[in-house]
């Protein structure tokens, strides 16, 4: 057993701090660690950053303009971006479409939009939920019917993740309807700006515009941007959602969260003390502390065995879990360490140039927001019932 | 032993009931909650003229309630229609008044409808401490410097209850008077903002403003206006729970995936169970406090922190397997739900959250 | 609303109290204040005490020799005798037969098994458990032949408690198999003594004999033993099961063993302090204080409602949950306390008599069985998942 | 970054887990640990032939391992055996008589298996606090008074690691001598008695009992003989964790109820997921402890407790779990589980529980 990292290892830790110390913008992490809002362009700036230096496609072999890294360089680098506060990257073509294009898709398709996606061409989203299927993707409705060399696409998507940003849309639709449910499904891209796509903006219950409504009237799509085979599109579906859970644990992010909390708690004074020096609120600190340093280590375990490919379905599923669990904690947290000060909500002071005075401590503004919005980590990405579902099939093989 | 309310209790949370359902829907709830003023007179007149306000104060001052189960019964309701109107700072705020024992005209108005109060006791610094208060009064008692923290819906009120030190340091409970000042009084600033959970508050910051002395040592008042807010906020809660319980059944009963109403997983069955259960202890804490009103200090004291500490702790369960099991859907602006969420996840941080009230539970019992 | 007992009610708790300061004899509350073993003469003993006084079955009616109480005598009945350390009243003639056999049982049965039961001629014991079935109780498959004027009964009961010193067993049988399993099944009173029946202890991880198995191998019962109609036996076990959970919360135990819990957080010391002033041991115990505050009104919210009857069975679920809950969380507490001196076992320590030292605190003997033991509390009675069964299907009605 | 073990210590795992299947298996064991001894000094030299002893000591004293990991797999596997022979003791003891640098013949026995050590330092008022120490040592470090409590295997020890006072008074770190007792010395008794978890341990009481000092300032000695203690207690417990899972899975899948599989009903599912993800949760908390044995101090200390609460938490769920989800056949003598039950339950009484570790790591954090 060896828990260390490798000496390159360390000195690509060194690299990637030199990096991230020399070309993250300050105006960006700024607001990365202050919680305001980013803007579509201060992610495709971030982005155009990374590309510049190869370091974009940290999934990608190199051979697509990828950093071709290991499992502990991605994650090494994960962990370092986040504690700098630098903004994540957008997932939806670089982790998402990138990889099963990269095994799924026809040379044309590969050589196409892949460079457009480094380049920053194409904001990608994300077409695979719909309004009757959550947890239970497979029953999705929006249906493709091949009309010469289009398919003609009608349906409803949903939850589609800055989705108002996108000019490009990776859909699951249906091109059969005999057979088991999954299959039938095919993979389809689809262009944003096609006539009979409308997106339409869904309200969080924090006011903000982060998800969408994405409806295909009529939306006549061209057969080459089919990718793989017609109604296989189930095998290519589950293959981007485990590369997705990869990294699924969130351990960077939960780390700067976490650091941020103790910072407030040791601002924060109750009893005539720094609250983090309150006996429950300590002990609620180090609880989420500790899962947090087992968790780090559980999931170095999983990349360790999964070193070359795709991390196994149950550890994953546990990675989902605890992670997302620990994140909300954290955020609960931090809720919690304000007092009064969660409650009030001065939308405006979370927009980049806002110089009115804080209400209250000037960390305070994001807070009640961030948790509120934190509770879609159990919900999204595979709700962490489903992960339990997971769990629970490989262990009892019934 | 008798679990039932009062006739008189029973028809007043009826009547308020059925105006708030008729009159106070949701959406008219979310443009009051979000106009400038962010409450509406009009509705606070005709509640008044219900006799909505009177209930919460006692024959002393010209109410017909002010017991525990009054709070109750229009707090419950108010909890259910996420109603967003002043009516804690005045219920508060007036008690005190009623309890030091003047300004009987004021209060008559305030029960008439023609005027609003505020409590405005925490600061920056207190984090729930009821003593930790450093807003300075002059050795006369006369006029008051210092600022008070998310004060509820002050700028709705014409008179503010204002705690401040005559002695002493902060942490100390002696030496804290409590103080009337008039909206509009010379330096007196308010910095008004919404609140995430809908409605207004403030900042109060007062710079030699002229006040009338209520009581010299008032830190007896304060706790008991603060249980009594405790009772308010409690019932409050309860109401948002029963409401938020039957919209999570109906969604469980509604919504299908894998060809069944979700209702039908046994995972979220027994998850809703607990919930329906902890609910239940939420409400029998409320009941617990409500009487507790009239008991002596350590007595009622345990009881509202029992209460506060319960709310609390079952309030997030509420929130977060609510809209848990509702999924995405129960995340969205559009989803009434959401919104009795935001506010009953407030309610956790006002006058002491979960852990402040345990800690003083426990401190209360070794008294 | 009104949370007071009325004048009268306290009237009756004076007159129980003095009742049991002069009647419950101290060599036996010492046993249970202490967490001796109790012997079945114990037990015999402080009925024959009850019955003298006319307390013996306080849910009977008073025409069968029962004390006519109101629920809220009762309550304060079993509140008083628990604060007292008296022993539990052995439930399976009294809580459990007698009231079946008051609203099913014949004339005969009524005038002669009733005043057995008091008197103490007949030691009762429940046969309803079935190895193939626990939860599933319907599915029992002990089988009763008619054979002239007798049944011949073949099968195995389980978990039949205190039955190594029983006299006579209710058991549920099944004397039909078409149709559902809930059809079929009769209610039959049997002579432990009669040739066929053999009890077998089992073992519990403490070491206890508590709970035992009962084969029946052609074990011939007088048809006159049937209670009520053949093949309707479902409904009468449904009803003792209702009945059972009029006192299903407990409060009383929990009461006192809280109050035991107190005395010894008070007496161990942490960090040079009392362990109850340990802000997380603290905390550990206000929180199971402030479950117990609420659960007492809960629990006579029900009360008050089911005046007259059996409480309605979601309610009284949420009772069963929460209060075995409660108990158990306070004998994990009081295990805790006791730091290292929770794993020496004497057993011997736990008999009358023992006049050895006591290995560490006098009162560390029994806490470590006593929490293991506890664990039966979410399993037996009904398991805490079928009683989650039950609180959804009220409130869900699918 | 590798998480396999060196071959050298999987073949030691891999021989010590054959030999205990084998030769240990469960009924074995409940003889033996009801024995009047409570171990079994066959076994004992038979498993120090294997080499189990000299895997748990350095090179310096003549063993061949030491480490954090060497104690892991001896420990894990101890655990899925249940075995009751007197490892931990004599492992404690054997580092504090390796790192106070003497007494090579008797560890050479002891590696032998010809000896067994104990060590006694908790007393009835430490209540897991490493300071809170009372045993008195006379001036000249020649004798020892005092009681020491819950010593482990005490009477199968030829010689016993006990700590006490040269200076200062109970809760000083400093002041706190090391010295070694043999059995059988004038003064000394031992009050033996059986665990609930299986085997026997003792209270230790010494009256002016010769001694010899091995380390006058020996707070240190002991914070790393209880850390090295608790890395194996982790293990100790994850191989217990492992088998009640292996257990509950084999119940969930044979067990029908209702018709079908208990394992069908998604209720139980998803609670014995949670229990999975916690067991792999307490494997790297116990991961994090090995490393750390050979960090400084504060690091070190921190990931003992963390892995010390973790255990404790974790341990408590699957025992409660592990016996609900088999219902009434789980409290059974009869069945395994249970007494793997007892000995997890047992484990979080042992240098502390949850809540001191959780303390504890928050006081490290600060310090």
């Amino acid at each position: 057993m060896n828990l260390d990292f490798t000496k390159a290892e360390e000195d690509f830790r060194a690299e990637v701090r030199d990096f991230l110390k020399e070309k993250l913008p300050k105006r960006i992490s700024e607001k990365v660690r202050t919680g305001q809002r980013l803007t579509k362009a201060d992610y495709e700036e971030w982005h155009a950053i990374l590309n510049e230096r190869g370091w974009l496609a940290t999934h990608w072999p190199k051979q697509y303009g990828g950093t071709g890294w290991s499992v502990a360089q991605a994650y090494i680098f994960d962990l370092e971006t986040a504690l700098a506060h630098a903004p994540r990257i957008v997932p939806f073509g670089l982790s998402m479409l990138g990889p099963v294009l990269i095994k799924y898709g026809s040379e044309e398709q590969k050589s196409y939009w892949l460079p457009r996606i480094l380049d920053g061409s194409d904001w990608w989203c994300q077409g695979y939920s719909e309004p009757g299927a959550g947890s239970d993707l497979a029953s999705l409705k929006t249906r493709a019917v091949r009309d010469g060399d289009h398919y003609v696409v009608n349906g409803q998507k949903t939850w589609t993740t800055l989705g108002q940003h996108a000019d490009m849309v990776f859909c699951l639709v249906r091109t059969a309807s005999d057979g088991k449910k999954q299959e039938g499904i095919s993979f389809l891209l689809i262009d944003m700006k096609t006539p009979g796509v409308e997106v339409r903006p869904i309200i969080l219950l924090d006011g903000e515009h982060e998800v969408n409504e994405v409806f295909f009237t009529n939306v006549r799509v061209p057969v080459e941007n089919l990718v793989g085979e017609e109604n296989k599109g189930w095998t290519y579906a589950k293959y981007l959602l485990t590369y997705e859970r990869m990294n699924i644990a969130g351990v960077g992010k939960a780390m700067a969260a976490f650091d941020h909390l103790r910072q407030i708690a040791r601002t924060q004074r109750k009893n005539g003390k720094p609250l983090a020096q309150d006996p429950l609120f300590a002990a609620r600190m180090a609880r989420v502390e500790i899962d947090l340093e087992n968790m780090k280590t559980t999931n170095l375990r999983v990349l360790a065995a999964s070193e070359g490919g795709p991390a196994s379905l149950e550890l994953g599923a546990m990675l989902k879990i605890r992670g997302t669990e620990i994140q909300q904690e954290i955020t609960s947290l931090t809720r919690r360490a304000l007092g009064p000060y969660a409650q009030p909500f001065v939308s405006e002071a979370l927009d980049e140039g806002y110089n009115g005075d804080p209400v209250g401590p000037d960390y305070a503004a994001p807070v009640a927001v961030d948790y509120l919005n934190n509770r879609k980590l159990s919900i999204f990405g595979g709700s962490n019932e489903i992960q339990r579902e997971i769990i629970t099939k490989a262990l009892l093989e019934l | 032993m008798d679990f039932n309310h009062s006739d008189d209790r029973r028809m007043l949370a009826d009547m308020l009931g059925r105006y708030l359902q008729e009159r106070y829907a949701i959406d008219t709830r979310h443009a009051i909650s979000n106009s400038q003023a962010g409450w509406s007179s009009e509705h606070w007149s005709a509640l008044a003229d219900l006799g909505v306000i009177g209930a919460l104060f006692d024959e002393d001052v010209g109410g017909f309630g002010g017991t525990g189960f009054d709070i109750a019964v229009v707090f419950e309701q108010l909890g259910k229609a996420l109603a967003v109107e002043p009516f804690l700072g005045t219920m508060m705020a007036g008690r005190v008044l009623a309890r030091s024992g003047g300004q009987h005209a004021l209060m008559e108005k305030v029960m008439a409808g023609g005027s609003v109060l505020a409590f405005a006791h925490e600061e920056a610094e207190s984090h729930y401490d009821l003593a930790e208060i450093a807003m300075q009064a002059t050795a006369e008692g006369a006029t008051l410097t210092g600022t008070k923290s998310v004060v509820y819906q002050v700028e709705a009120a014409s008179h503010i209850v204002v705690s401040a030190r005559v002695a002493g340091s902060p942490g100390q409970e002696t030496g804290i008077g409590l103080f009337l000042v008039e909206a509009g009084a010379p330096g007196l600033a308010i910095r008004g903002y919404p609140m995430i959970d809908g409605g207004r508050g403030g900042e109060l910051t007062l710079s030699n403003t002229p006040a009338t002395l209520l009581a010299e040592d008032g830190f007896s008042l304060v706790e008991d206006a603060v249980a009594a807010g405790v009772v308010a906020l409690s019932w409050e809660a309860v109401g948002i729970m029963d409401r938020m319980k039957a919209d999570t059944l109906d969604y469980l009963r509604t919504r299908k995936q894998f060809g069944v109403p979700i209702g039908k997983f046994q995972a979220l069955q027994h998850r809703m169970a607990t919930v329906a259960l902890e609910i239940e202890q939420a409400r029998s804490a409320a009941i617990n406090a409500s009487v507790s009103l009239d008991d002596p200090r350590i007595k009622r004291e345990r009881a509202i922190s029992a209460a506060k500490y319960t709310i609390g702790r079952v309030g997030t369960l509420v929130v977060e397997e609510a809209i848990q099991l509702h999924g995405g859907i129960g995340m969205t602006w559009e989803l009434p739900l959401s919104h009795y969420a935001k506010r009953l996840t407030m309610i956790g941080h006002q006058f002491g959250d979960e852990d402040h009230h345990l800690a003083r539970f426990t401190a209360l019992s070794m008294a």
